[in-house]
């Protein structure tokens, strides 16, 4: 699960990692707010951005400064209500511009093929890391976090001199280890920091320069969510289709797509082997959906309306390989849908495995059309698509 | 011969008063499984299966009163981590943990505490594996199989019963079968389980089944072509067409940039001397045009 | 350093572990106050125990039962200014009598061969354990943490399951990893809980039995209190003697024993030595004295204002082998010292290794006795000691 | 030849920079210990000692750049945990940290890792070890000693240096004495000395110093009762006269019960060949009693 900047922050702030005041902000007048009392504070300028859970959010003019509260409420109206990658911007962060002196990239995640926690940092921070990665590679400084002690001191240190940070070890120390902790305690599989920068301040004893995180990403562990009642919390419901949010609930793995040909299978791998071969058999899927590991009746109902709440879907192949699942389940629950359903969309119905004889003994006498091989059914679904998109297209 | 699990496996099954657990612990006793305990903690001194099996409350005393030697585990999440690791203490050499939904995390230092003992651990959230004709662990459907001599495996779950049942249906047996997975932290890798195939006499043909997301295929292939020349091999790809940057469940399958695509996967496979079907149901004919006669 | 019952009991809280309401009285008013509000929440019986830093209490009378208010207050004037092995009782806790099904013995301590943490359990609670160890070693169960991933679950459970507390699981499991955690989180050595006890508690829905903490002795890692500055807080000034306190705030080791020669040493095993050879020469220790790495003269000086506070002290025995330790430094403390001491004692000096010659040079010059041999310095201290032994046993 | 140091030894001390750090590093410089690499976090790029000792950031560098092989650690107690492990990252061999005041608990998982990649930690806070004539590594004074064929081994700092002073006052020279600590929690033992005085061939006599407390003389006498016959023993035990139950500073020497009294460690050490003094001065005419004639 992604959440947002200012909830990142939040978490990184409460393991103690150094990250500027923010506010956020849901309109013109509340921006106009925050940014006064910045400027009251002291700050010369303060900086507008974007609340989108998706990247480039700079290029798309999502992030502006604004040097007065007029124009702080201004800018922040620009910015609500702008579209960045499909996403309507319906918040905004506001904060005190920081006096850059330098950028640095820092994060945590999580290495699958290493099967450790991996510190990334560079010196090049501020630009994005996959270009550094390809342009730079040897400008990315990589460590491991020890896995039976986490990250020790040492390796921080190493770290942050191989990354130029040794005139602010101590406090470059404290953030590596805070990322990790950051990920620990809230089971995140990335914690980013981009940029992590050295900012100048001026204090009652003049300017002084310190470390800070001026940006935060963080994704949390999907599996790990029922263990952090508080993290859930932070979904961002503005951000989630409902479709997604009901698919989720009902514990099915659900990607809309933009084919014609809705998908019900179990298992990931399965799911998008079926895919692949409904492009083969030239049609487009128009999901990805997998329901899991011994679905009942209702999930597959719940699965069947997601499908059909798609106008462009115009044929459904269902494939079922039984194992936890039982065959006669999923026919029962198809049934029960095609009940239900509003719209007259043609299916194909592939079930082997558990409890298969007696799932075709249902879907014959409900008068299904079904299949026996995966490369049969696909090529079904398409053709059956194929005679109702002409339909649905003179329609149109 | 096969691999991971034969005739000399000795199952204890953690988990097996639970609802999954018993269930499945039935159909593996049926396909001919020798288990020998049953673990639950308070559950001590009663028995499972109709009888036929002693539960313990501990791994320490089931290990010891009856020398298991694999142990299948269908602990819920909270509870598998520990339970991998009292089967690790315990002196279990092979552990298949079948749970899904850990916490990435809370695999971190389990899968290195099992490295440093020499334990193995396939999972979790695995299908377990089969030698068909010897015997069977977790929850992959005894129908599918076949006994012969292909190894096959695979990190998905489902994708990969279709895969068996279409080499099965072809009149092409298996040495084993083994899921190792679709977490983001694993205890078996596809090299690791290419490696034992590579070991086992019975084994002569290969078939691994892969999916977008990661770089283990490829690290898989590149073993491959220098360890495995002269076997017939064959593999398949999902998520050829799945869409960049989407997540297709928890698989885990997710591309970013130009690495783990299913282009570059096929690209190593083909390179090490795999054929790569279009559709799981090609595989049987791929390997024969490899060059099995099984 | 040990702490109170009262005081390892509130650590044990912090952690989650179940510990039974407890309050602690400094008079037998307070006492009363406290049983009152006790009985009233529907207690039958409170108990009243001497809180002191030694063991056996309960022999010794300092443990008793009280089934009204009154009572309550009689028996903690009874057990308030007793005097049990030589600390005089000054508080006393009151809480609840339980009602236990059946005690037991539960403990983590550093197990320095094993260089782990131990747990050691036993179905034999309310006892001492050494005596258990003693009469039935194989009912003690015992069980090391794991070093690097702490104590398992796994771990838990089998020490619950020998302990015979299976029927208990989760709450022993809970208390054993429980244990662990307050061990760690307070840098403790040890954490007793002595008994742990199934009692029957009645409820609003009948009675019900539970495992709960009746008992806790917790002793910490001296090495560890200046990072925890609120442990140190928990020290109790009651029972430490003054002289103790201004050994440690000087970084002595000290102990005060009942011989007549003072011994004043740099380094553990060369003070054990050095008491060990007076002995040998005939003489009795008045205390172990370690000053420790690096001494410098004012350490010198705090050091010999202690020997010679003690009035049994008739004759004194320096010995310095300098490494870290300056030899002339010492000379110049002791110097230092004999010009401010109002009470006339022998004194053998014995400086050898860094700066010894400087430090011979300086001791000559001031005309102190010396000696080369660590023998030979003893022989001597102890005649010196002889020869004011009579004239002060004269004296008394 | 020698154990732990000697002529091999290229020494890197982490913490150079600090008081004591450089006071020691001088006096093992002046002794002849080849030191090729000081550490200290920040003062990358920097020297020590006049200019004769290059300073490093990180122990990796330090290694890399000298082929440092042994460290000595003279960072503050909440350091050096940390220092410990950096140095067993670093790949050095053998580790000999000085400071005093870790709480225990902290070193728990450090030994733990030390032992499991092999490395060899001694103390911490221990006085270090000299191979006379070769090389000094700690804060033993360089007085003491005297090039000759005795290993002494000693878990007190003060003590170590009166017998072992008393034993060159003597004319009998060591070939290593070595201060394991007198910490609850250290990497090496006296069992663990006397293992590798048994390799050594220049070692022809022993001479163990220990303190009441604790099972680790019972436990390395039982071993040289098997394995130490042939060669001349010596022991002392400090603190006979130590009343129970009262701790004798933080060597952590308490006695509980009947195990770790200076009665039972004479014994062990008798009856496995030992023979015990009652002073530190007395160990010479002892270890020649013994049939030593070095």
């Amino acid at each position: 699960m992604k959440i947002q900047e200012a909830d990142a922050k939040g978490l990184l702030l409460a393991q103690g990692l150094p990250v500027p005041d923010w506010s956020v902000a849901h309109s013109p007048a509340e921006a106009r707010a925050a940014a006064e009392s910045i400027l009251a504070g002291g700050a010369e300028r303060v900086v507008i951005k974007a609340q989108v859970l998706v990247g480039g959010r700079g290029k798309a003019g999502g992030v502006k400064l604004a040097g007065t509260a007029d124009e702080a409420e201004a800018v922040a109206g620009s910015i609500l209500g702008m579209t960045i990658k499909g996403i309507t911007v319906r918040k905004v962060l506001v904060a005190a511009a920081a006096d850059i002196v330098k950028e640095y990239y820092l994060s945590a995640v999580l290495d699958r093929a290493a099967r450790r926690i991996l510190l990334m940092g560079s010196a090049e921070g501020g630009v994005e890391i996959e270009q550094v990665a390809v342009d730079h590679p040897e400008a990315i400084i990589t460590i491991h976090a020890d896995p039976l002690l986490g990250l020790q001191d040492w390796q921080a240190r190493d770290l942050a001199f191989r990354m130029g940070l040794g005139g602010h070890l101590k406090a470059a120390v404290g953030v590596a280890r805070g990322l990790v902790r950051t990920m620990l305690a809230n089971d995140a599989d990335l914690v980013e920091i981009n940029p992590l920068a050295i900012v100048r301040e001026t204090t009652t004893d003049g300017t002084i320069e310190r470390l800070v995180c001026l940006d935060a990403k963080v994704t949390l562990d999907d599996s790990a969510l029922p263990r952090h009642p508080g993290l859930e919390a932070l979904r961002d419901p503005d951000e989630e289709d409902p479709a997604d949010a009901r698919a989720r609930e009902a514990g099915i793995s659900f990607i809309r797509l933009d084919g014609t040909i809705g998908c019900m299978v179990n298992g990931a791998g399965l799911a998008m082997t079926t895919m692949d071969l409904v492009k083969r058999a030239g049609g487009e899927p128009a999901n990805f959906l997998d329901i899991g590991g011994g679905a009942k009746a209702d999930k597959v109902a719940t699965a069947m309306a997601l499908i059909l709440e798609d106008p462009k879907v115009s044929a459904i192949l269902v494939n079922i390989f039984g194992g936890i699942t039982r065959g006669d389940e999923v026919a029962r629950g198809l049934i029960e849908a095609r009940a239900r359903q509003t719209r007259s969309v043609p299916m194909v119905v592939r079930i082997v495995g558990t409890n298969a004889a007696e799932a075709a003994d249902l879907l014959r006498a409900a008068k299904f059309e079904t299949a026996t091989s995966l490369d049969d059914a696909a090529a079904k679904a398409v053709a059956a698509s194929r005679s109702m998109g002409t339909s649905t297209g003179a329609g149109r | 011969m096969s691999i991971l699990i034969g005739r000399d496996t000795r199952l204890v099954v953690q988990g097996i008063t639970g609802r999954e657990g018993e269930f499945h612990a039935r159909a593996m006793q049926a396909y001919g499984t020798s288990i020998v305990a049953g673990m639950t903690p308070g559950k001590g001194g009663q028995t499972a299966l109709d009888g036929t099996v002693p539960v313990f409350d501990t791994m320490q005393a089931a290990v010891r009163e009856t020398g298991a030697n694999t142990s299948c585990i269908f602990v819920p999440a909270g509870g598998a981590p520990d339970a991998i690791l009292e089967a690790v203490a315990a002196g279990i050499d092979t552990i298949f943990c079948i749970t899904e939904g850990i916490p990435a995390l809370d695999m971190v230092p389990v899968v290195e505490v099992v490295r440093l003992t020499g334990a193995r651990l396939i999972g979790p959230n695995c299908p377990g594996a089969t030698s068909p004709g010897q015997a069977k662990v977790g929850i992959i459907p005894a129908s599918v199989h076949r006994e012969g001599n292909v190894g096959v495996v695979s990190r998905s779950g489902t994708l990969t019963y279709e895969a068996v049942q279409a080499m099965t249906d072809a009149g092409i047996g298996q040495s084993t079968c083994v899921g190792i997975g679709g977490d983001p932290v694993i205890g078996t890798t596809f090299l690791d389980v290419l490696k034992l195939f590579a070991a086992d006499p019975d084994t002569r043909a290969l078939v691994l089944i892969g999916e977008i997301g990661g770089a283990a295929e490829e690290e898989a292939a590149a073993w491959a072509a220098e360890h495995l020349r002269d076997i017939p091999k064959a593999a398949f790809i999902a998520g050829r067409t799945a869409p960049e940057g989407k997540r297709m469940g928890h698989a885990g399958a997710i591309i970013s940039g130009g690495s783990g695509t299913a282009a570059s996967k096929v690209a190593a496979l083909e390179a090490a001397g795999f054929r790569v079907a279009g559709s799981p149901t090609e595989l049987p004919a791929l390997l024969r045009e490899a060059g099995y006669r099984g």
